[in-house]
């Protein structure tokens, strides 16, 4: 059966498992990490296909898989993967302290596992429409992971979430019909479908792509929490639980920005790179600095990393506007390296959680003494984040620096580091502040975290160090192909 | 209308009649230009939000026993003059250029389409209540509804469904979480919840 | 033979040294209108000093044993980087550098100071603060001086230097502004560092520079005078070096005359110690620091512009 | 050479895995690292002539090469020679920080940092130079934070902030250098074809990069910060070493930039402000540990004289200045890196034995520790520049340099030069009263505070030997600089256009010690000869005017800078006060030195920041509507900015 059709129904069978579970968490744990492991296993299968140079499609081209689609998927797989392990270890203290019931536990993992599904349909839809219904419908699948709890906090930040991203996603759907009706007839072929657009994006209106960039920078774009209308990511980021944060912000937020590359580059072989270019250059630079500005002010923790979501979507904004095969590839290796980190430090959050009881760094401190290890991970995240050499996320900055040297636009490199710098010495300052000195707060779970609960973790940190350091073929062949299909001129 | 009503249940009521005409205008469009998926499309359209959405919601608002709407912004009478006149302007400035591209160049529909849309973002924008925004949502789905028959309307099935499916979906999970909010706050004034900021 | 005629140059340093003292403590009583010692008197002091034991307070250390030695090697050893017996030919024109001179005056200061800290003694103490400040005052206004002269010259080497300026070649000189406008500058340089009033006077006040010695007494004390006189030498005859090069071919003769020069200029400077008003040390700088430093600098403006 | 920094690299990791015997780790790891560095320095200092290249076997991204000319192998030497004496000194003082700190993590961080220098000097690409660079300054910062004290954490922010807003300054200049060049590999950058202003930008753009992390005026504010909470021999190694990475790397790339007058210019600037303002601050600091970090931003103000008067000579096609210029310049980072980390061992010596900072509650401590005093005389002696030490061998080539610069026509080149040569002389001079006054306060007169002398005593003889060692270094290098210059010149020589250098034009440093010897004979065959032998030593109080003497009589290092800070108080910012509470009761008199440029060039920047900061909030007001209502703005926003761009 084709691959493809698999990744469709798996994960969609594995909800449905899941609900249909008895209450008894050892079993639900266990079949978790199971399923997930298969769902994986099928995604990264699929995604070795493509990286041996073939080009899957099903139900004649209305889904496939290019090599652009292959590396969000892998994405989807493995950190999906990793923080679905974590999710459990989470939700097992959750339940310790009360906090969810089981039959919440229960449909958490179902829902993740839907999550799962339409993440990974808005990646290898081909028909642009039916990519805008499945990333709404991770919206709709998400919600309830959010908003696990039934509190005040978690409910607002649920409907924030649903609200927002529907009015954003509104105008994508316009983007979509304008596209269409703007290329039907111009084309042959469907007018729906991606591959028939970029192969023929040339004779496209260039007033109507135009526009058409606009409104889908501005639907995906919420999605995706470019500024400022990023307003609902911090707050949900910091209210749903550690895993679901890891997921939300390591996964979805890529799938977003994934649709806006694909118009990114519907639009650019249609009238030139230097309008989308500068479009994104603006959002891009918006995005940094306003939440860097905003990073310095956090003291909560999850809220830190949500603006650092934030901040690194405006880095693969930014990357997109330097634009050149070097900046497109730096903006595509962001999107791994990215969602990777975050998996990680959200995870590392879950854990800190844990022992202070509290995600205020001001009431932390004294980290290193109590739990080293969670320190250290933390620290690697952070370190990552803040882009330091030789964690993933440098890889990237380093190639937009490039770009732009290359490009002979020395400004953007000016304004690149600036907002760097900021956001360096922002997060160091907060990290220094919850790791070492004395401990200002009150100590909930005083030690390290088994080592098995934190295989996860230390898996996620490992990836980052090497995709900092090391130089993965076959990953660097996918983001080739990418940049190859995504600058057809 | 469905706006400005300070009841539920009256707006709910002219939301489904709202909608009832958006499957009128689907038909015509069919007899008018023989697109036959329209009157598929207006089939759902029919069961789907004349039907069960009203109903659903008035389950809602049965449940939570609640009659009157939550002050909004401005004003009871301001903010549907403002939200009239701005999105006039916007949709004035949009359906040009939708005329541009559309596939049937009748310019009615297209203008009523992004006045619609336009109202229900405003919608969001001045209203507090969270069930007023559960109409809005409706009201801006329609609003794309109408403008993707228009448009693109010989498009694939699924694409339909898919958007449809969506739409319901989001107002059930949003009525769910109204009830919620209604637990948690004990009103729907979603001005209220501002906890989380900065 | 040229280190024979050092070590002469040396000895006659140490010999005459006190004799001068002498005069200028005559001279001293006499403006203050009394008898005064006899000429001879400072002979006197240092034997009998010679004589005594040591004492030294219960915070000494080795640093209060060595500094006396130290601070007389390193006065000698500035006395003798003075080219006076020697020309640029010699073994020791490679010694004989205006740098050498300079950083062994810090060393004796750094020797200084430390001493005083020694002794734990408040005086003491407040005299190597004092000791210190000076330095800075000084050096800035020296410096300066001397880079006018080192760059005029093109070298830093003292018997080149002295060579160059000395009337035989007598391309550079006094015909130099810039040169000439230094020179002044330079006298009141080195008229502080020879320790005089306002900025010093080693008879009376102990809370002024020479506090420092006020633990010091018998062979210790006799040591330092020498060494202090030694220094005084050694200053004056930097200026002289640098600004009155006479010499004659044969080092005996220029020896003498050297002493002579350095002899006058020792007994003349008692002059100013009696006529100029006293100061308290931050006054006393601030005032006397600005004429020089301002000297200098047009002096060094002068250069830099060319002239 | 891949021997040597494999044989680091597993020490490191063998420390850390010993993670649950720290005291084993400590031993295994600093002895190791101690034999290991001997090795290497033995090892570069044979191959001093010789270039090596690495590859770095593996997949790793840009492949990285390392490779080593003469000047990397000088600097690699001094690297490792350094790591041996303070590993050696750790052996037994890290014991010290087994309460704070796991010693194994100590230990690991230790070697990887020694590694990291080693890499950094050696990494021959663009990338994998800015890994290891930044690599170094986090290790370096976590080796700070092992003395886990109060407000650590800030002061480590400081220092990381001003490093990492450097690196991206050469981080950015490096890459567009590559861009020019065409290749990411600095043995392929030769023959930039630039144009004036964009070489200068870059040049400055380095010069920031790499001054920062030296400690350069202005730059020079987290010195005292991160020196004084770092372990005694974390700071051994930073100062002593990690600033001549910094500066080896400023050589290397600013002599792949073509040459221009201006750099020389610039660089004279820079130094003369580092070198007075920063032993100015030596000397009016408090605290020992403060005014040796203060003096390294006047010992690298120095080496930047140097450098300045070197590239003016490169500029201007001198190469005799130019030679002079690099060989003062080297001569100096080697004597600096000699002193100043024995300077800042010996420091630790004294906080171990003392466990304060403050130089008004020591005093007398020769008694109590002689060998570190009199080791700690001879440092102090060198760093002063006194003869016949290594200080002043190497301040001696630096003023040469400067006169024949002053010897140009150019009147800005005359200028500049003479500057110079004043600040060195004020420097100079003012290093003399710092030194004089943190010897004299620490180890001579009286103990001020009874407390902290009691529990003093002399460190092991372990910590003695790297001490003694380097010390013989400091005479050495100064009494041998014709031999060392040699040397120098001969890899100079490699990077600049042939030029004759004569040795006769130096002083001679052992007729310097000659003639002192014989003057220090003299005064004894005076006593002799005059038949002095009355050997009676009274012991006394010290007198007091003839009040009844007090040790808080004695000086402190507080009143002993009153005259200078009164002088100068256009510049310096100290908040004084005076507590007196009765006649006879003893007058408390506190003093904090703040740092002028602090105040003034970095306090404004973050108010400003953090203003913005404060006030972007209201953005994110929680109002759902507004969110909504910020979609809708922004897409008509953007529309009209299309709309014009168009």
């Amino acid at each position: 059966m084709d691959i493809l059709l698999l990744i469709l129904i798996i994960p969609f069978v594995c909800g449905v498992v899941m609900f249909v579970m008895p209450l008894h968490f050892k079993l639900l744990q266990s079949f978790h990490i199971l399923l997930s492991l298969i769902v994986s296993s099928l995604l990264l299968s699929a995604v070795s296909k493509v990286v041996h140079g073939a080009e899957l499609s099903a139900f004649d081209n209305f889904i496939f898989l290019d090599s652009l689609g292959a590396i969000f998927l892998s994405l989807i797989a493995i950190t999906g993967l990793l923080v679905n392990i974590y999710a459990t270890t989470y939700m097992k203290w959750e339940l310790e302290d009360g906090h969810v019931s089981l039959k919440e536990v229960k449909n958490y993992f179902a829902l993740s596992f839907i999550f799962t599904w339409t993440m990974s349909l808005s990646v290898v839809c081909n028909n642009i429409a039916f990519m805008w219904a499945a990333i709404e419908a991770t919206t709709l699948a998400s919600v309830f992971l959010v908003s696990i709890k039934k509190d005040q906090k978690s409910t607002e930040s649920g409907y924030k979430y649903i609200v927002l991203c529907s009015i954003g996603l509104a105008f994508a759907l316009y983007a979509t019909i304008l596209l269409y009706s703007a290329a039907n007839g111009k084309i042959d072929g469907d007018a729906m479908l991606y591959t028939n657009l970029i192969a023929n994006a040339g004779n496209l209106d260039s007033m109507a792509l135009k526009l058409v960039f606009i409104f889908a920078l501005i639907g995906f774009g919420t999605k995706a929490g470019l500024a400022p209308t990023h307003t609902w990511l911090p707050d949900v980021h910091a209210e749903g639980p550690a895993p679901t944060s890891a997921l939300l912000s390591g996964v979805l937020l890529k799938c977003a920005m994934l649709g806006l590359i694909r118009y990114y580059a519907i639009v650019a072989n249609g009238v030139g790179f230097d309008f989308v270019q500068s479009v994104m250059i603006i959002s891009g630079t918006l995005t940094l600095f306003i939440s860097s500005f905003f990073l310095i002010r956090q003291h909560n923790v999850k809220r830190m990393f949500a603006y650092h979501s934030i901040a690194h979507m405006g880095v693969i904004a930014f990357g997109l506007g330097v634009g050149g095969a070097i900046g497109l590839f730096a903006a595509l290796f962001h999107c791994a390296a990215h969602s990777f980190t975050k998996a990680l430090a959200f995870c590392s959050t879950g854990n800190i959680a844990k022992i202070y009881g509290t995600k205020d760094m001001t009431k932390m401190g004294g980290m290193i003494h109590i739990a080293p290890l969670t320190a250290v991970l933390f620290g690697i995240a952070i370190c990552s984040l803040v882009g330091v050499p030789g964690f993933a996320i440098f890889v990237s900055e380093f190639l937009i620096f490039k770009a732009a040297a290359i490009d002979g636009s020395y400004l953007l490199m000016g304004i690149f580091a600036v907002a760097l710098a900021i956001i360096f010495i922002a997060d160091f300052s907060h990290f220094f502040l919850a790791t070492f000195g004395k401990v200002e707060g009150k100590v909930e779970y005083n030690g390290e975290m088994k080592f098995s609960e934190n295989i996860p973790l230390i898996a996620l940190a490992i990836l980052i160090v090497a995709f900092g350091i090391w130089q993965f073929d076959s990953f660097t062949v996918l983001l080739d192909e990418s940049v190859k299909t995504i600058m057809k001129k | 209308m469905v706006f400005g009503l300070r009841k539920y249940k009256l707006s709910i009521y002219a939301y489904a009649l709202q909608t009832l005409l958006l499957v009128i205008v689907f038909l015509l469009l069919h007899f008018k230009y023989g697109a036959h998926e329209l009157l598929l499309w207006a089939f759902t359209a029919f069961l789907m939000k004349v039907v069960f959405v009203p109903l659903f919601l008035l389950k809602l608002v049965n449940k939570l026993s609640i009659i009157n709407e939550d002050e909004p912004v401005g004003g009871f009478f301001i903010s549907p003059v403002i939200a009239l006149s701005f999105s006039l302007a916007v949709s004035m400035m949009f359906y040009k250029v939708f005329v541009h591209f559309s596939i049937f160049k009748d310019a009615l529909p297209l203008f009523a389409a992004s006045f619609i849309f336009m109202i229900g973002i405003f919608g969001f924008i001045l209203r507090n209540s969270f069930l007023k925004q559960i109409l809005a949502y409706c009201l801006f789905e329609n609003g794309i509804h109408l403008s993707l028959a228009l448009m693109a309307y010989n498009s694939h099935e699924l694409v339909e469904i898919g958007i449809l499916t969506d739409a319901i979906f989001a107002v059930v999970i949003m009525s769910i979480l109204a009830k919620r909010f209604y637990a948690s706050y004990d009103s729907l004034d979603t001005s209220k919840a501002v906890n989380l900021r900065g | 033979m040229s280190f024979f005629y050092l070590l002469l140059q040396l000895i006659a340093a140490i010999l005459v040294a006190p004799l001068f003292d002498g005069m200028a403590r005559k001279l001293r009583a006499k403006f203050q209108s009394r008898i005064g010692p006899s000429i001879f008197q400072t002979y006197r002091d240092l034997l009998k000093l010679i004589k005594r034991g040591r004492t030294k307070s219960h915070s000494a250390s080795f640093i209060y044993q060595i500094a006396p030695y130290l601070m007389f090697a390193t006065t000698a050893a500035m006395f003798c980087a003075l080219p006076i017996t020697y020309g640029s030919d010699a073994v020791f024109a490679q010694f004989s550098d205006i740098f050498v001179l300079i950083y062994l005056g810090a060393l004796y200061r750094f020797m200084f100071i430390i001493a005083g800290f020694d002794t734990a003694n408040p005086f003491a103490g407040v005299g190597s603060s004092r000791e210190a400040t000076i330095g800075f005052y000084s050096e800035a206004v020296s410096i300066i001086c001397l880079i006018v002269v080192m760059l005029g010259a093109g070298s830093s080497n003292l018997p080149h230097i002295a060579s160059i300026v000395s009337l035989s070649e007598g391309n550079y000189g006094y015909l130099v502004p810039s040169y000439a406008i230094a020179s002044t500058a330079f006298l009141w340089v080195m008229y502080v560092e020879t320790g005089r009033k306002p900025y010093d006077l080693a008879e009376a006040e102990q809370e002024l520079q020479e506090g420092v010695l006020g633990e010091y007494c018998g062979k210790d004390l006799a040591i330092i005078d020498v060494a202090l006189m030694l220094k005084q030498f050694s200053m004056l005859g930097f200026f002289l070096m640098l600004f009155e090069p006479w010499s004659f071919e044969n080092p005996l003769l220029s020896l003498l005359l050297f002493l002579a020069e350095i002899g006058v200029l020792y007994v003349l400077a008692v002059f100013i110690d009696n006529f100029g008003p006293r100061f308290t040390m931050n006054k006393g700088m601030k005032r006397t620091m600005l004429f020089p430093l301002s000297i200098a600098c047009i002096a060094l403006m002068l250069y830099i512009i060319g002239v | 050479m891949q021997t040597i920094y494999t044989l680091f690299f597993l020490t490191s990791l063998l420390s850390i895995l010993l993670y649950k015997k720290p005291l084993l780790a400590q031993k295994v790891g600093f002895s190791l690292a101690s034999v290991i560095s001997l090795y290497a320095a033995i090892f570069f200092f044979s191959s001093l002539n010789e270039t090596l290249i690495w590859k770095l076997p593996g997949n790793f991204i840009s492949m990285p090469i390392f490779r080593l000319d003469s000047l990397g192998m000088l600097f690699s030497f001094l690297i490792s020679l350094i790591a041996f004496a303070v590993s050696l000194f750790s052996f037994d003082y890290v014991k010290f920080y087994e309460k704070k700190a796991n010693l194994a993590v100590f230990a690991s961080l230790f070697n990887a940092f020694i590694l990291s220098m080693l890499l950094v000097v050696a990494s021959d690409g663009v990338f994998s130079f800015m890994l290891l660079w930044e690599l170094m300054t986090l290790i370096s910062a976590l080796l700070i934070l092992i003395n886990d004290g109060k407000g650590a954490s800030k002061n480590v922010m400081i220092y990381l902030g001003i490093a990492q807003i450097g690196a991206f300054c050469l981080m950015v200049a490096l890459i567009i250098m590559a861009s020019f060049a065409g290749s990411f590999e600095f043995s392929k950058f030769d023959e930039l074809n630039i144009g004036f202003g964009m070489s200068l930008t870059l040049f400055i753009l380095l010069l920031i990069g790499f001054g920062s992390k030296a400690g350069m005026f202005p730059f020079h504010v987290w010195l005292p910060l991160a020196y004084c909470q770092s372990p005694s021999n974390a700071s051994a190694l930073m100062s002593g070493v990690m600033i001549k990475v910094a500066l080896f790397a400023f050589i290397k790339f600013s002599l792949l930039l073509p040459q221009f007058v201006q750099f020389g210019y610039i660089l004279l600037l820079f130094g003369a402000l580092s070198c007075v303002f920063g032993v100015l601050y030596a000397a009016i600091s408090n605290d020992y540990k403060a005014s040796i970090a203060y003096s390294s931003c006047e010992n690298v103000g120095i080496i930047f004289l140097g450098l300045g008067g070197a590239f003016y000579g490169l500029g201007a096609h001198i190469p005799s200045i130019a030679l002079l210029g690099f060989i003062a310049a080297l001569f100096h980072i080697l004597n600096h890196a000699v002193f100043k980390s024995l300077l800042f061992m010996l420091s630790g010596n004294i906080y171990t034995a003392t466990l304060t900072r403050d130089m008004d509650a020591l005093g007398g401590l020769h008694k109590k520790m002689p060998i570190t005093s009199i080791i700690f005389f001879v440092a102090a002696l060198a760093i002063c520049a006194l003869p016949p030490l290594n200080g002043f061998a190497s301040e001696w080539i630096t003023y040469k340099t400067m006169l024949l610069g002053g010897m140009e026509q150019g009147v800005m080149a005359r200028f500049l030069f003479v500057i110079a040569i004043i600040a060195l002389g004020v420097g100079g001079a003012l290093a003399v009263m710092a030194f004089a006054k943190v010897y004299g306060a620490v180890f001579l007169g009286l103990p001020r505070d009874a407390k902290s002398f009691e529990g003093a005593k002399e460190v092991s003889s372990v910590m003695l030997l790297p001490l003694c060692l380097l010390a013989s270094f400091c005479v050495g290098l100064g009494v041998f600089m014709s031999d060392v210059i040699n040397i120098l010149s001969k890899i100079v020589l490699t990077f600049i256009p042939v030029v004759g250098f004569n040795q006769n034009e130096l002083i001679s440093m052992p007729t310097v010690v000659l003639v002192m010897l014989l003057c220090a004979i003299v005064p004894f065959v005076l006593l002799y000869l005059l038949k002095s032998n009355n050997t009676i030593t009274r012991i006394t109080d010290p007198w007091a005017c003839g009040f009844i003497y007090n040790k808080n009589m004695q000086i402190g290092s507080n009143s002993f800078t009153g005259d200078i800070r009164k002088a100068l108080s256009f510049i310096l910012r100290y908040e004084s006060e005076m507590k007196m509470d009765g006649y006879f009761s003893k007058v408390v008199y506190t003093k904090k030195v703040h740092d002028f440029f602090w105040d003034k060039l970095y306090e404004p920047v973050i108010r400003l920041i953090m203003l913005i900061a404060e006030k972007i909030g209201i953005f994110q007001n929680g109002r759902t509507n507004f969110y909504a209502g910020y979609i809708l703005v922004y897409l008509c926003l953007v529309l009209i900015f299309a709309s014009y761009y168009l």
